[in-house]
């Protein structure tokens, strides 16, 4: 086993352990309808999560994604409902819309050393504004197509639903992996997160790979915007404030150090059902007071960062002062 | 020669009394000619918002209370003000504070419960008015401190050990009110939001006071320097014997202090404690203060008044908006823009490729020369 | 002309007074039953969960509460966790907003766990639920804008501090209280701005507009909740002149705060929005588990008040 | 070996390249051959990094004309040159510590099966590239796991490995061991014969004559000479780095105290300091008013007395007394408070704080000594720096310039006013004298005398062995992170510290 796992690995282990906590307090955990649930519930949190791996990964940050996904919604509604025009067409407009907005904001990060965190900030407002003046009302969508997405199910045995939103989610998962570790992207991407100089000087092409990054989450954002309008059937500007936060959490929760270089798409994944868990929990015992779920995603945030710190810490795990480790040789 | 020795290797006496002269206005405008587009900037959106509204500049004094939008924009930045000072300084260290917003929620709700118990009727000196107020800003101290323990001591990057606080603070503050709003009726709470003292609103006066008290706090005594020189380079400061724990340990929660004084106003100006919404974003809000005020996200120089000009410059953008016929809606699209556009202005790279552009344009104009 | 319309709204004034409360019964002991609530955001609103905890707790009724912090997504996962769990007998459910409920509500139906609608309205095929209680929010504009043309004998500057953009609340209410100010040609909204239910917004925007608008010239200020009437009376205040005489002051809702107002004058009129909404969605499941058809709105009528008295008279 | 007639593979002609004003490279002409090792040599600052950099595109040129193999080439990135056929190794190693050595090893040209970056087929074909370097290790493990040693190594391996018809290679010996040196070596002369061109830039003369055919000479960004190695002598190649004659710097050194001398207290004495991977166990004693000189070559544990003297890093065995008194030196705050200071070797990262003004970068140390409640009145700062600025003769138009702005000289002068104002009492510095003109250097050299003059004891790093010479009292030679021995008195000469390092 090999240090870098080890964060992956505990993230597992506490999943596996809080999971087996539920199950033994509600039987209904057992069930595939609840691992459905929680895949399809999240289904929108989980895509527009990997693409925030991507970024994180590459050592940036996305805040615009939660917005990204409300506009998409909203877009979708607003085109397919009032204007009556062709789903397939409208989809078309909005990933591409996405792209190049995400495009835009790589090449400020990029070209305009304007901050991550500033830069995706103003993503954020401008999404999110727009969503709000294209309408503010809520839209049902009715298109046949949307009814016929919502048919695509499996349905298992014990009534669990595999919907189209569970299937795309997991279907954005492999992808996410096999970006991540099957293509030279995403090495790339490991490798500027890791060192972004370094990188520059082994020929890898920094400049495009961020532009990239930012480009493939504000995709996968506009691609979770529809998922959620799918299997939602209606648009609202109103959804999925916040998110980003959540997803950022998620994906630390994951494994994936914010400094960049090192984490795993599939650690994003355990990090985005473990808080649908706790919700499911916090639901079903009903007398629980909502704020606790917030209480326990900081607790478990600090708790997944004070363990990375004290492996990345070792061997002198009480040591606070900063450590000046030999790790390049500067002599210039 | 040997006298220059003398002057070189001898020790000065440190300790003698000196008056603080020598004051200079740079020391105030740090930053270049960042200064320039931030004050450019304000002057600007002043001017639009007295083109939406000509009464914009009108001032009268109503039953000894000063009305108008200018004294709005004031009052109303004032929360926004105190966040951007202390967020200043965090920035300064290289550092970031989400969690103001979560702390604000966290000192309004812990306020407005204490005071509710002492308007219960409860003879607990702990619950009397100062106290509560005190107790509130301990708790931001406190929640800074937390903050500050996780950047300094454990060596955790800021964006994400304040995210820990960020996120768990709002359910915190949400505990402490048990899920409710609670509302108070003690004036003198009451006050530290709508209270005037010759007319103006008392917000403006604490932001004003809290400005002055950092300045000279952080500029008379070498803090300010030595928050810079962690900021700008960790290691020579570290090399050089800064304590940088001791700076990023301070800064943090001079940050808690100025969010639990901008919860109580905000919780002041309605008598009420809103765990949910009390300060909701406004974290964004300092942040771009700062970044407008010119104070790099890198860290390093940093000039307090420019990020008080920067809250000033969300505000007016806002107050601008709401008397402006523009849907309410536009909002954040227009504050989006106007935060781009400040930010592009600021950037070298981008000067220099909006420079490539009009090259061809100057060399024209030089052959016609 | 005038006296007809007069009439017209006078009746339906009363109409409406007629229909107020649903008086707490018996029935639903025993039952296990998931509240789905918005979240807290609002006084009313944590009233309004209070009431039907209080009521639940009173019939005995086994009550899983779930807060979804104002996000769709979280109300639709606790929801299907319910029904994964399938030991709740019924769903009470107050939509944050009004689509995108069509699968949940047909998995609810399929899983034989029937769905009272409270509070918001949703926009799905009403045959997915059972019955949906809430007030009109229609109404509430339009008993509103009533009372504000008596007041001001159809001559008023209105200044209008709108709900959260896109809610039904803030949509319905404007809307009933245009469609009444347009049929007086003195009535009109000379600015209007949204305050996102929250008082702090609420004061902010009033503030903006006494100072862009002549204050001489507002007559009144309509607001589409109590919370931003009361930030809009600092605001009033603040400006120097007094609210509830120099500006008229009418919003929706009756939160305790606003009779703390109205006891001062310092407010003139709220139109209750009533959170005892527990009682009859109660009664609406153990019908509806015994088999009985009912209507697809059962509406729980809120009246208008101007002071404390007769509120009290009603809430006894 | 290459002859002249051959076709040149690398023909650089009139390269200039000006950052803000200085010129770093003025009309610099160079040729490489195929199957040729081309040493570039210089003294720090003379212009072999820029020439690199350019080579490499990370610099744009502002003038003059690169040829590969006849055919001009505009290097955009070091990406672009590498698809060109040079490649680069620096000498900081520039790889990505959070990837695996394999990975490091193809970044940016991974082994794909079937469309897809395959990780088994690329730890195979890296354990069989490094097999061929005699390399045996888990290639699969974070590079950061590794001693700097291999890191360098796979960095070179990587370059090499780029199938490159020009290889750079920028310090590449600097830290390795000399078996390790022995393998590069062997790796270079056989890819000589493939015919490749290796541009080599080194501090290691020894090291220039065993491998190098031809030698380019640049001072101040000039172009002073080329050579063939074997027809160039160790003294005209000294003499043209140097710029001056080789003798003139072979002054009698100027003692001041004899050891022993009871006059003069001992300030610091350290008893078998050590730290695992920087340095093996070392005493040190440094009298009040004396010079220690350190001289070893770079990496052979020189910095790093220095560092775990200033308690950079923590000694993890051992013990220090400071005036006889046992200390605990676990921070520099600590090491500052019993009365040290330190010029790090590298000014830019570990000395300046380049945003700062001229004087409050002065005033640094003695503030933070003071702490942040106690103030220095800006009067006083003002006097301070004006009377540094005069005394070192610090150029610039006022104290309140962005030290950023400096020269390199007066940089590093900046960095020792502000010890000397904070006053003292052992000044470590490290390279005090590196990449900064002659005019600065014999002033510094002067200051560190009179420091000593003053009963200051100085520790000072240098790599110059003649000026090492000069001005030490007693030298300390380091081998492989390994005191050797100490020379006094008379002892000292350049002769006698390369004996000892060169001795087994």
């Amino acid at each position: 086993m090999k240090s870098r796992f080890f964060p992956l690995l505990v993230t597992f282990l506490v999943f596996s352990a809080i999971y087996a906590y539920c199950y033994y307090h509600f039987s209904s955990f057992g069930s595939m309808r609840v691992v459905c649930n929680l895949l399809r519930d999240n289904a929108h949190l989980g895509i527009a999560a990997i693409g925030m791996t991507f970024v994180i990964i590459s050592g940036g940050i996305d805040l615009s994604v939660g917005s990204v996904i409300a506009f998409t919604g909203v877009f979708c509604a607003l085109m397919i409902t009032r204007e009556g025009m062709d789903p397939y067409l409208v989809f078309a407009i909005v990933l591409g819309m996405g792209t190049i907005f995400g495009a835009v904001m790589g090449v400020f990060i990029y070209y305009f050393k304007i901050p991550a965190f500033i830069a995706t900030l103003s993503g954020m407002f401008l999404a999110r504004g727009m969503a709000y003046v294209l309408t503010t009302e809520s839209i049902r969508i009715t298109h046949p197509l949307y009814i016929r997405v919502s048919k695509l199910v499996y349905i298992f045995p014990d009534k669990g639903r595999f919907t189209f939103a569970a299937g795309a989610f997991l279907a954005v998962l492999v992808i996410g992996i096999y970006l991540a570790h099957f293509t030279r992207f995403g090495r790339n991407v490991y490798a500027i997160g890791g060192n972004d100089t370094a990188a520059l000087m082994m020929g890898v092409p920094v400049g495009r790979t961020t532009i990239m990054v930012y480009t493939l989450s504000s995709f996968l954002a506009t691609f979770a915007g529809i998922v959620l309008s799918l299997s939602k059937r209606s648009g609202d500007s109103t959804i999925t404030v916040g998110a980003e936060m959540d997803i950022i959490a998620a994906v630390v929760i994951g494994g994936t150090l914010l400094t960049g270089g090192v984490g795993y798409v599939i650690g994003t994944f355990i990090g985005v059902l473990l808080p649908g868990v706790i919700r499911t929990y916090l639901t079903l015992e009903g007398s629980l007071s909502p704020w606790w779920i917030k209480i326990v995603v900081g607790g478990l945030l600090f708790g997944f960062i004070a363990m990375q710190k004290l492996l990345s810490a070792r061997p002198k795990l009480f040591s606070f002062k900063r450590q000046v480790r030999p790790t390049t040789v500067s002599t210039a | 020669m040997v006298e220059m020795e003398k002057q070189v290797l001898t020790p000065v006496n440190e300790n003698k009394p000196q008056k603080a002269t020598n004051f200079k206005w740079r020391n105030i405008f740090r930053g270049d000619n960042r200064a320039l587009w931030t004050i450019l900037a304000l002057i600007i959106i002043l001017l639009v918002d007295r083109m939406v509204s000509p009464t914009f500049f009108t001032v009268r004094m109503i039953n000894g209370r000063l009305t108008g939008s200018l004294i709005n924009t004031l009052d109303g930045a004032a929360p926004i003000m105190l966040l951007s000072i202390g967020m200043t300084l965090v920035i300064a260290t290289k550092g970031v504070d989400l969690s103001v917003g979560a702390v604000m929620a966290i000192c309004a709700a812990v306020s407005a419960v204490l005071i509710n118990r002492h308007e219960a009727g409860s003879d607990n000196i702990l619950y009397y008015p100062g106290f509560v107020i005190a107790i509130a800003i301990l708790v931001g101290a406190l929640c800074g401190l937390w903050n500050g323990v996780l950047v300094a001591l454990f060596d955790i990057q800021p964006i994400i050990a304040t995210l820990i606080l960020m996120v768990a603070g709002r359910g915190i503050a949400q505990m402490i009110t048990d899920g409710q709003s609670p509302t108070y009726t003690d004036e003198t709470l009451a006050f530290m939001g709508q209270g005037t003292i010759l007319g103006m609103p008392f917000p403006v006066y604490v932001a004003a006071i809290a400005l002055v008290v950092v300045y000279l706090l952080v500029r008379r005594t070498a803090l300010g320097l030595l928050i810079e020189s962690v900021g700008i380079n960790a290691k020579a400061s570290h090399y050089t014997g800064v304590n940088a724990t001791v700076i990023k340990l301070f800064v943090y929660i001079i940050s808690g202090i100025c969010a639990a004084i901008a919860g109580l106003i905000v919780a002041g100006e309605n008598t009420y404690a809103d765990p949910h919404t009390a300060g909701m974003w406004s974290e964004l809000d300092a942040i771009v203060a700062v970044v407008i005020g010119g104070t790099l996200l890198s860290g390093g120089r940093f000039s307090l008044v420019l990020s008080a000009m920067g809250a000033l410059i969300i505000q007016s953008l806002r107050i601008g908006l709401y008397i402006s016929d523009l849907h309410p809606n536009a909002n954040l699209v227009v504050k989006a823009i106007v935060i781009l556009l400040v930010l592009l202005l600021q950037s070298k790279e981008f000067k220099q490729a909006v420079g490539r552009l009009f090259k061809p344009v100057l060399k024209l104009r030089a052959v016609f020369k | 002309m005038k006296l007809v319309k007069f009439c017209l709204l006078l009746a339906l004034m009363v109409t409406f007074v007629g229909a107020v409360n649903v008086k707490a019964q018996d029935g639903g002991e025993g039952l296990t039953i998931g509240f789905s609530q918005i979240g807290s955001e609002s006084a009313w609103r944590t009233s309004f969960t209070d009431a039907v905890k209080a009521e639940a707790e009173a019939r005995g009724i086994n009550l899983l509460f779930s807060d979804a912090q104002q996000q769709q997504e979280n109300q639709i996962a606790a929801m299907r966790a319910w029904i994964a769990q399938g030991d709740v007998d019924a769903i009470i459910l107050a939509p944050v907003v009004e689509s995108g409920w069509d699968d949940v509500l047909q998995e609810a139906q399929d899983a034989g766990i029937p769905v009272v609608i409270v509070d918001r309205n949703v926009d799905s095929d009403p045959s997915l639920y059972v019955t949906r209680v809430s007030s009109d929010f229609v109404h509430e504009g339009r008993l509103a804008a009533a009372w504000l043309v008596q007041a001001t004998s159809g001559q008023c500057n209105i200044v209008e501090l709108q709900g959260t953009v896109g809610s039904a609340a803030a949509n319905d209410r404007m809307a009933g209280f245009n469609e009444v100010i347009a049929l007086f040609p003195g009535m009109q909204i000379i600015a209007s701005e949204t305050g996102d239910f929250v008082r702090a917004q609420g004061k902010q925007v009033m503030e903006s507009f006494l100072s862009s608008e002549d204050p001489a010239n507002i007559c009144a200020v309509w607001a589409h909740n109590d919370d931003m009437a009361i930030g809009a009376i600092e605001a009033i205040k603040e400006a120097g002149l007094v609210p509830g005489t120099d500006i008229l002051v009418v919003s929706v809702d009756a939160i305790p705060d606003i009779f703390d107002s109205l006891d001062t004058g310092e407010a003139n009129a709220t139109v209750e929005l009533s959170p005892f909404m527990g009682g009859p969605a109660f009664d609406a499941v153990v019908a509806t588990l015994n088999g009985e058809e009912l209507p697809k709105w059962i509406p729980v009528a809120g009246k208008l008040y101007t002071n404390r008295a007769d509120y009290d008279a009603d809430h006894q | 070996m290459s002859t002249n007639e051959q076709p040149a593979l690398l023909e650089v002609r009139g390269l200039t390249k000006t950052f803000t004003a200085t010129p770093a490279l003025s009309e610099v002409d160079f040729t490489l051959y195929p199957g040729e090792v081309h040493a570039v040599l210089g003294e720090n600052g003379a212009g072999k990094s820029t020439l690199i950099k350019v080579i490499t595109g990370v610099y744009k040129r502002d003038a003059g004309t690169i040829r590969l193999n006849g055919k001009l080439i505009e290097p955009r990135s070091p990406g672009h040159a590498q698809e060109l056929g040079i490649s680069a190794v620096y000498q900081e190693i520039n790889l990505i510590p959070t990837l695996s050595v394999a990975e490091n090893l193809y970044v940016g040209r991974q082994p794909r099966f079937l469309g897809m970056v395959s990780m088994q087929l690329m730890n195979k074909k890296a354990r069989k590239l490094l097999k061929t370097f005699n390399i045996d290790i888990d290639v699969t493990r974070d590079l950061s796991s590794y001693s700097i040693a291999i890191q360098q190594i796979v960095a070179i391996v990587r370059g090499v490995d780029l199938s490159a018809k020009i290889l750079i290679l920028d310090e590449p010996t600097s830290s390795l061991d000399r078996h390790e040196v022995e393998t590069l070596f062997s790796v270079i002369r056989s890819l000589e014969e493939h015919g490749i061109g290796i541009l080599l830039i080194t501090h290691f003369l020894d090291q220039v004559y065993e491998i190098s055919d031809r030698i380019t000479v640049l001072r101040n960004g000039r172009k002073v000479g080329e050579h063939l190695t074997k027809e160039l002598p160790r003294a005209k190649l000294i003499s043209e780095m140097l710029g001056r004659e080789f003798t003139e710097t072979l002054g009698k050194r100027s003692n001041q105290i004899t050891n022993g001398d009871s006059k003069h207290d001992t300030f610091l004495d350290i008893k078998g300091f050590a730290k695992r991977g920087m340095i093996e166990p070392f005493d040190l004693e440094i009298k009040k008013g004396e010079i220690v000189g350190l001289a070893g070559l770079l990496g052979s544990g020189r910095t790093e007395m220095g560092h775990l003297v200033f308690g950079i890093n923590r000694s993890e065995k051992g013990e220090a007394f400071v005036e006889s008194k046992k200390v605990k030196i676990s921070s520099p705050r600590k090491a500052i408070r019993y009365g040290f200071g330190l010029c790090p070797e590298d000014r830019k990262v570990e000395g300046l704080i380049a945003d700062l003004t001229i004087r409050e970068n002065i005033i640094l140390a003695l503030q933070a000594k003071l702490g942040w409640y106690r103030h220095i009145p800006y009067k006083r700062q003002e006097q301070y720096a004006d009377e540094m600025i005069e005394a070192l003769h610090i150029v610039t138009t006022d104290a309140e310039k962005p030290v950023r702005e400096l020269s390199g000289g007066n940089q590093q002068k900046v960095i020792l006013a502000r010890w000397l104002v904070s006053n003292p009492e052992l000044l470590i510095l490290d390279e005090p004298t590196r990449g900064i003109d002659i005019g600065a250097h014999a002033e510094i050299i002067n200051i560190i005398k009179r420091l000593a003059k003053e009963g200051k004891a100085l520790m000072v790093i240098s790599s110059e062995l003649a000026e090492v010479v000069d001005y030490s009292d007693r030298v300390v030679v380091l081998r492989d992170r390994k005191k050797l021995t100490e020379l006094t008195g008379d002892e000292i000469s350049e002769d006698a510290i390369m004996q000892a390092i060169a001795e087994k």
